[in-house]
């Protein structure tokens, strides 16, 4: 597929824009139309275009760790934040909040963690489907 | 409306069935993906259908008032949606790596692990 | 007593390591088990005969109430002084004949179960114990019979056996059970006071036939006797044990030891005596037709069995009477001249007599035996077969039914068991020599010992008027009066003490028996076209079935397992429209439907429903593939339409996400597949296109169904009171995804996870090839290097496995 | 609350989860994978345990009270699935290190596996009917990963009917689950028991019912739903074959025991009496397909089948000792089916085929085994007085008694069958002489000490049958202990959350 170099160039810029528009989807979802799943998919997304310009060599190291790692800590991160409550006596999952708001964040609590660690799964798994038939030709 | 959904749901079921039973394995992808929609759009429509009002609570209230659509088959939905789609991706890439074996689309070429060795 | 049962099974899994040490003498050192036993049932003969049976209750499985309880009276007492004592000859037997052969040590460890089984069939009060022990004899014989396996005679022997011996097994299993449940209890000491009223219930027929096709198919009686001369394929040592003195009169001892509950009946005197009789003629009359020396004396015993299982089933004092004493009898001399067959065998290598005689100077201890056990087996005054045939007349002239055709039946039989008699001690031992394959010569002693022992038992107990009473007083009485249930005087005589119609009738079968032995090879000859009819007998019956069952297997497995996916699909469907539907109409759910009302619906609703119904049919016709996914994903988009419409944004986010990504992967996949070609006929389509609409029709139903109903959910006043305040969220979708349903996530992206390295695993690793090494583990291939899979295999041949 | 109810499902999921960070350190992930599955063994004993001394365990997943969020349940039968699970774990993961090939492991096997159990046990515990759908789908797509990993041609031809089938299932679930939330607007399981009993809706109840019995029975593979199972059980690596004959279908048996226990029970006369037929069609159906077999594998997996139809007969049945005698049977069938396998992998081991033609002459050269394969092997045909005994035993006298005398008959005739097909394998694999011998070329005949990895499961799961079968009765008394909690939904429904036993009072 070749690219015009504008479009390359483009893609490159919004790469990270991209990024940060996917977790503000991923922050805003508590409240509003959004969530880890769908923010994680924006941010498949992005780097999916990259790779269509760029040679997937080149996105692997924009990504720096291996799609397959990103399912990895994806579920750790989950299933920490959702173990928390277990050292406090409370059931698995149950959600504990800061009780301070913090900025960009808001109110930070543990389901809001899940739902990171939700993102980061998508992206892992998003990207390593796609590198993989990319690979596969 | 939900009368009129029911018949398109039974309708994307048929559809999916009929292309399940096709000799031609990429059908079989198909026809489990329209059945996927229609297992979704069952799910919403058994839920009861409410038009425009999402259940988001205002940032005046404390709780969702009526009317609300249903949230609870909306999450189950989604749910089912991700899954769904993992679980295709997978029998996508199965039945192109089985076509890639065995050279052909055909299923009746793929009878081997059933039958007896002569 | 516990101790007992169970030390022959201790003692057969230390077996291969005492022979390890022991070699050679390891019989000898086995062998004192049994002997011990022997001596330790002695010790109940006095108690037993005066007094009281002794029980012996140890907890099992309480919950199911199986205890392993031991109940001693005269009858499992005479069964069980006959299974150590012969088993003790037979340890010694076996590893003198074995002792050359390599496995020789699983002999041994097969011996000793089955004799510990045996043991715990006779002693067991406890019906489900008592199961327990006759299913192991019957494993333990599968394994006995089978000791040569590599030929194949021996595994189709084997299996003959288990099978048929399984099969009543399994049978009698169910009447065991229900016979418990009338009674009330599993014990079958406690049975015996419930007689009157098991046999007055309704299932009591029932019961009697289960239980007896157990016994019968065990003690190999007519038409399930044909798996003993088959089980001759097993070396001479078990067909001396188990296939004359002690497995298949573990039948006989059933029908002994349940007589007091289910015999008196008229059901009972004719189903046992029947077919006790039947059997009994039928197996002398094959016995001196044969020639091969074990197939003679495996034909012998099934008439033997007859015998002792019409006595059973006449049930008078004396028939009870001379099946115990015939069952002594025919232990000894059955085992002994079993034993004999095996030792000339083994020293000639040939076992048909017609290519034998004269090896009375070669095997003197071996001939002197056979003369003796032939001797008690032809019923010669002196010996206790003598005492035993006269005990059988006097049963049979005294039947409830048909005497006089019984007793003429028992004269034929006892008439041709003397020409079988004379056919495997006369014919091998005397006249002129001939010559063998093997140079015969004496066998050694571990092998001269159960023969001549057993042999002369014949004389010692009937030689003296004192033995034959005592053995009587003892032995026979005691377990006579356990059959009956009651105490019994019936008294032995060493000879007849008046002429009578007994002496007259033992006259004439011996002189008939002399007269027929000489005239056997013509009269053979004459009747030899009758045999014509053994190619539609029982053994034929039991290959029909095997092959017939095979039959329906095999076109069973083709019609369902076709390997047709379409078909394994056509199938589920049905079954689901075929069982809800059913249930649907039969349980008037369809009367809701009534109920359906219509709702106000816009225009642009129309439209979406519409292009979905559009895009299907697209997705159906079409011929492209590119088409056709393009056609899913608009029903997709619309589906994520229908969503936005009402009121789940989330999911229409979800939706058109998910459907951009599904269609990319299809595009990307199929982009390479070929192009659909019509496979199937009309009449193929019209038929799945029928099919499909009955289950569309199903689903459409059930969801007109339920939403003409009012919801009323449980859960949602929940969620719509609690979010904000309780989980913090605006978004109810959301918080219920991560917070009341979070677990569901949790699974929910483990899924995608696990999609993600399937998809990776499948792309990569290609193992094309059956490893060529004969299955053994695949070479180790670098761990890191997975380039190594990353090239592309080419689409490789159809490897069949 | 009691941190035991979830460990099962966690233990698992993080050992998975430090195994694909660990992707690339092959003998980190044997260890992990076996130290993981130890874990899962030894907590599921405990739990065990547990529920025997203080009855049902159950935690609010995310602290909602029932029926609003998810709620986990061990029950006694749970409980003993999951220890069933447990041991199956501990074993296959030894057995895997010997016998799996380490291009399979550098993709992922292990943590797969590890999946795999957290799918089953989250199946097993959960008492929420969508949160077992979600459980069902992890399951699932582990296993079919597993079948298909490695892409040699049979695994793909049997993995598509094996995952088309399976789709099907889940579909038919779904909707289902659907269809339930639309007609009494709740998921709880216990929540679910009330509303459907008190459902003024039988006649769509018995319909729902028929369609969770056509997606469980799918997954448990009764007739007539079971093909995907012949058609791919003997196409992956035998530890893989082994792992799922052992627990997968036993899901859908436990599933099925499940609603059939708790939730349908509003016409058991209709209900059970389908379920009836499918047990006797099943047990016929599948070892009739065994012995038209002439493999090892396919031979077992048929059998699969057939032994599947005994569990389903214990629930039509319907008695407390009938149940009992479905929940003996299973906890029975596992370890034997399961060792089946482990055994037919060290024969393939040895001569590298599975066809009953081509071996021979095992029980010669390798006693032990021969044993070690009698011992299932007899166990399975039900032969006294081995585990399989006693569990045909209780459903047989549970049939007598209530005079159900058809089935009893139809299962005594598959024990028979069932015998004839053990000993089909016997002879021609143990018994027979090897019809390959090659004087010039001698096989290699490994010693069965240089197979350790392979034998130790086999022996341990061998002892554990022989355990069983003469030691029954603390396994009976938990089987039927298990039975009554089975036959008493209301406990089931006290321990998830009292309050909702009061809408039973109100509505009486």
């Amino acid at each position: 597929m070749q690219f015009s170099v504008i479009l390359s160039t483009a893609i490159r810029y919004m790469l990270p824009l991209m990024l940060i528009f996917s977790i503000f989807i991923l922050l805003r979802g508590h409240h509003e139309p959004g969530g880890g799943f769908i923010g994680g998919l924006v941010a498949a997304a992005a780097f999916a275009l990259y790779s269509f310009t760029n040679s997937l060599t080149e996105v692997r190291q924009a990504l720096r760790v291996e799609p397959r790692t990103l399912i990895g800590v994806g579920l750790l991160v989950a299933v920490s934040s959702a173990s928390l409550s277990l050292f406090k006596g409370l059931p698995f999952m149950t959600g504990l909040w800061y009780s301070e708001t913090l900025p960009v964040l808001g109110k930070i609590g543990t389901p809001v963690i899940f739902d990171m660690g939700v993102y980061i799964v998508v992206v892992g798994v998003t990207l390593l489907i796609i590198f993989s038939l990319i690979e596969e030709g | 409306m939900e009368v009129i959904l029911a018949f398109v749901i039974g309708a994307l079921y048929t559809a999916g069935f009929y292309m399940i039973l096709r000799r031609s394995i990429v059908k079989l992808i198909l026809g489990l993906g329209l059945l996927g929609h229609a297992a979704n759009l069952m799910i919403f429509t058994i839920g009861r259908l409410t038009r425009a009002s999402p259940p988001i609570i205002g940032h005046e209230g404390e709780a969702l008032h009526a009317p609300f659509a249903d949230p609870l088959p909306q999450a189950l939905i989604l749910t089912a949606i991700v899954i769904g789609f993992g679980v295709q991706a997978f029998a996508i890439v199965l039945v192109k790596r089985a076509y890639q074996t065995v050279n052909t689309d055909d299923f009746d070429q793929m009878r081997s692990t059933d039958l007896q060795e002569a | 007593m516990l101790l007992a049962v169970l030390s022959g099974f201790v003692l057969a899994l230390l077996a291969p390591w005492l022979y390890k040490i022991g070699r050679d003498a390891t019989g000898w050192i086995l062998a004192i088990l049994p002997l011990a036993l022997f001596g330790y049932f002695v010790g109940f003969i006095e108690p037993v005969a005066h007094g009281e049976p002794v029980s012996y209750t140890y907890t099992w499985i309480p919950s199911l109430n199986v205890t392993l309880s031991f109940y001693v009276d005269g009858l499992s007492l005479l069964f069980s002084l006959i299974i150590t004592g012969v088993g003790t000859l037979i340890v010694l037997y076996g590893s003198g004949y074995l002792a050359h052969d390599k496995d020789v040590n699983r002999f041994f460890v097969y011996i000793l179960m089955f004799m510990a089984s045996m043991l715990g069939v006779v002693l067991s009060n406890n019906l489900v114990s008592l199961f327990v022990f006759w299913e192991l004899t019957s494993v333990t014989s599968y394994m006995l019979i089978g000791y040569y396996h590599e030929k194949e005679e021996s595994r189709f022997a084997a299996l003959q056996a288990l099978l048929v011996t399984g099969a009543g097994g399994l049978v009698m299993l169910a009447g065991f059970v229900m016979l418990a449940l009338q009674g009330g209890s599993w014990e079958i000491s406690d049975l015996f006071a419930q007689a009157n009223a098991i046999q007055g219930d309704a299932l009591y027929l029932p019961i009697l036939i289960l239980i007896l096709i157990g016994a019968f198919t065990k003690s190999a009686q007519f038409p399930f006797h044909f798996w003993l001369p088959g089980a001759m394929a097993a070396p001479a040592p078990v067909s001396a044990y188990l296939h004359s003195a002690t497995m298949v009169k573990a039948g006989v001892y059933l029908v002994a030891r349940l007589s007091p509950v289910l015999g008196g009946t008229e059901a009972w005197l004719y189903a046992v005596t029947g077919f006790g009789a039947v059997t009994m003629v039928i197996g002398a009359y094959i016995a001196w037709q044969q020639t091969d020396l074990k197939r003679i004396l495996a034909y012998s015993t099934v008439s033997a069995l007859g015998i002792l299982m019409m006595l059973l089933g006449l049930g008078s004092e004396v028939a009870v009477e001379a099946a115990m004493v015939y069952l002594v009898v025919h232990s000894m001399y059955k085992g002994s001249l079993f034993m004999i067959a095996g030792a000339v065998d083994h020293e000639t290598g040939e076992r048909h007599i017609t290519r034998l005689g004269g090896l009375l100077k070669a095997m003197p201890f071996n001939g002197a035996a056979a003369v003796l056990a032939a001797a008690s087996m032809s019923g010669i005054p002196l010996f206790l077969g003598f005492v035993a045939k006269e005990l059988i007349y006097e049963a049979t002239l005294d039947a409830h039914i048909l005497p006089l055709l019984i007793t003429i039946l028992a004269i034929v039989t006892n008439i041709l068991t003397i020409v079988a008699a004379g056919m495997v001690s006369l014919k091998p031992f005397f006249g002129p020599p001939i010559k063998t394959p093997k140079h015969a010569h004496e066998a050694p002693w571990s092998m001269r010992l159960g023969p001549i022992t057993l042999a002369s038992l014949g004389l010692i107990l009937g030689g003296l008027p004192f033995t034959v009473e005592e053995f009587g007083k003892l032995i026979a009485s005691p377990a006579a009066s356990a059959i009956l249930a009651e105490p019994l005087e019936v008294h032995l005589h060493m000879l007849p003490v008046a002429l009578s119609t007994v002496v007259m009738l033992s006259a004439v079968t011996l002189l008939g028996g002399i007269g027929i032995y000489l005239i056997r090879l013509p009269l053979g000859r004459v009747v030899a076209p009758l045999n014509a009819v053994s190619a539609v007998g029982p053994e034929q019956w039991y290959k029909w079935s095997l092959d017939g069952m095979m039959v329906v297997a095999k076109w069973q497995t083709r019609v369902l397992q076709s390997g047709y996916l379409r078909y394994y699909l056509i199938i589920t469907i049905l079954t689901t429209v075929g069982l809800a539907g059913i249930t649907m109409v039969s349980q008037g759910v369809l009367q809701n439907l009534s109920a359906i009302t219509m709702t106000e619906v816009y225009l642009h609703e129309i439209i979406l429903v519409v292009v979905i119904l559009g895009a299907t049919v697209l997705v159906l016709r079409t011929a492209s593939r590119l088409t056709a996914v393009a056609g899913l994903g608009v029903v997709g988009f619309c589906i994520a339409l229908l969503f936005v419409l009402f009121g789940a944004p989330d999911l229409a986010m979800t939706q058109f996400s998910i459907e951009t990504l599904s269609v990319i992967l299809l595009v990307l996949v199929l982009y390479k597949l070929p192009t659909f070609t019509g496979f199937s006929t009309r009449f193929q389509r019209a038929r799945d296109l029928v099919i499909s609409l009955t289950g569309g029709i199903l689903i459409t139903t059930l969801v007109l169904i339920e939403t003409a109903l009012p919801i009323n959910s449980r859960l949602t006043p929940y969620f719509a009171e609690n979010s904000l305040t309780l989980a913090r969220g605006h978004n109810v979708v959301n918080v219920i995804l991560v917070d009341f349903r979070g677990f569901d996530t949790m699974g929910e992206i483990t899924v995608l996870g696990m999609a993600a390295l399937g998809v990776y695993g499948l792309l990569k690793l290609r193992l094309g090839q059956k490893s060529p090494d004969k299955g053994i583990k695949q070479p180790v291939i670098p761990h890191r290097t997975e380039e190594f899979y990353t090239t592309p295999v080419p689409a490789q041949e159809k490897v069949d496995s | 609350m009691n941190i035991l109810v979830v460990l099962p499902i966690l233990i698992p999921f993080v050992t998975g989860i430090i195994l694909i960070l660990l992707w690339n350190h092959r003998t980190a992930q044997r260890v992990l994978s076996v130290a993981g599955s130890a874990a899962l063994f030894v907590i599921s004993i405990i739990l065990l345990f547990t529920v025997w001394q203080d009855g049902i365990l159950v935690m609010q997943m995310s602290n909602w009270p029932a029926p609003f969020g998810i709620t986990l349940v061990a029950d006694l039968l749970s409980a003993i699935m999951v220890v069933l699970a447990g041991l199956m774990a501990i074993s296959v993961a030894i057995y895997s290190l010997a016998s799996m090939d380490s291009a399979r492991e550098a993709y992922g096997y292990h943590p797969l596996y590890q999946i795999l159990l957290m799918g089953i046990c989250g199946s097993f515990l959960t008492g929420d009917l969508f949160n077992l759908y979600v459980w069902f789908e992890v399951m699932l797509i582990s296993s079919f990963v597993l079948v298909a990993l490695g892409g040699e041609p049979n695994q793909l031809e049997g993995g598509i009917k094996y995952v088309t089938l399976n789709l099907i299932s889940s579909a038919i679930f779904l909707a289902a689950v659907g269809l339930i939330y639309g007609l009494v607007g709740t998921l709880n399981m216990a929540d679910l028991s009330i509303q459907l009993r008190q459902s003024d809706q039988p006649g769509l109840v018995l319909t729902l019912a028929m369609l969770f019995l056509i997606a469980f029975g799918l997954k448990a593979a009764v007739f007539p739903l079971f093909f995907w199972l012949p058609a791919s059980y003997h196409t992956p690596p035998v530890a893989v074959s082994a792992i799922f004959s052992g627990l997968l279908t036993k899901v859908g048996v436990y599933t099925l025991i499940r609603v059939f226990t708790l939730l349908f029970i509003i016409d058991t006369a209709y209900t059970h009496t389908v379920l009836m037929v499918v047990a006797g069609l099943t047990m016929l159906t599948g070892v009739l397909g065994a012995a038209s077999q002439n493999e090892f594998r396919r031979i077992l997996s048929f059998h699969i089948v057939s032994q599947i139809g005994y569990m389903v007969m214990g629930l039509a049945l319907y008695t407390p000792l009938a149940i009992a005698g479905a929940v003996f049977y299973i906890t029975h069938h596992i370890v034997v089916k399961t060792n089946l396998f482990l055994v037919s992998g060290v024969v393939y081991r040895l001569r590298g085929t599975y066809q009953l033609k081509k071996l021979g002459g095992i029980y010669s050269l390798y006693p032990l085994l021969g044993v070690l394969f009698l011992i299932p092997a007899f166990s399975l045909a039900g032969i006294p007085p081995l585990s399989g005994f006693w569990a045909k035993f209780v459903l047989i006298r549970a049939g007598l008694e209530i005079g159900q005398y058809t089935i009893v008959a139809v299962a005594l005739v598959v024990s028979l069958l069932t015998i004839f097909s053990m000993t089909k394998i016997w002879a021609e694999v143990f018994w027979k002489a090897d019809p390959n011998i090659d004087p010039a070329n001698p096989p290699e005949n490994p010693s069965l000490g240089t197979l350790a990895g392979y034998i130790v499961p086999v022996v341990a799961l061998a002892a554990v049958t022989i355990t069983i079968g003469l030691f029954a009765e603390p396994f009976v008394q938990l089987a039927i202990a298990a039975a009554d909690q089975l036959l008493d939904p209301n406990q089931y429904i006290q321990a998830v959350r009292p309050e909702l036993l009061e809408g039973i009072v109100q509505a009486q």
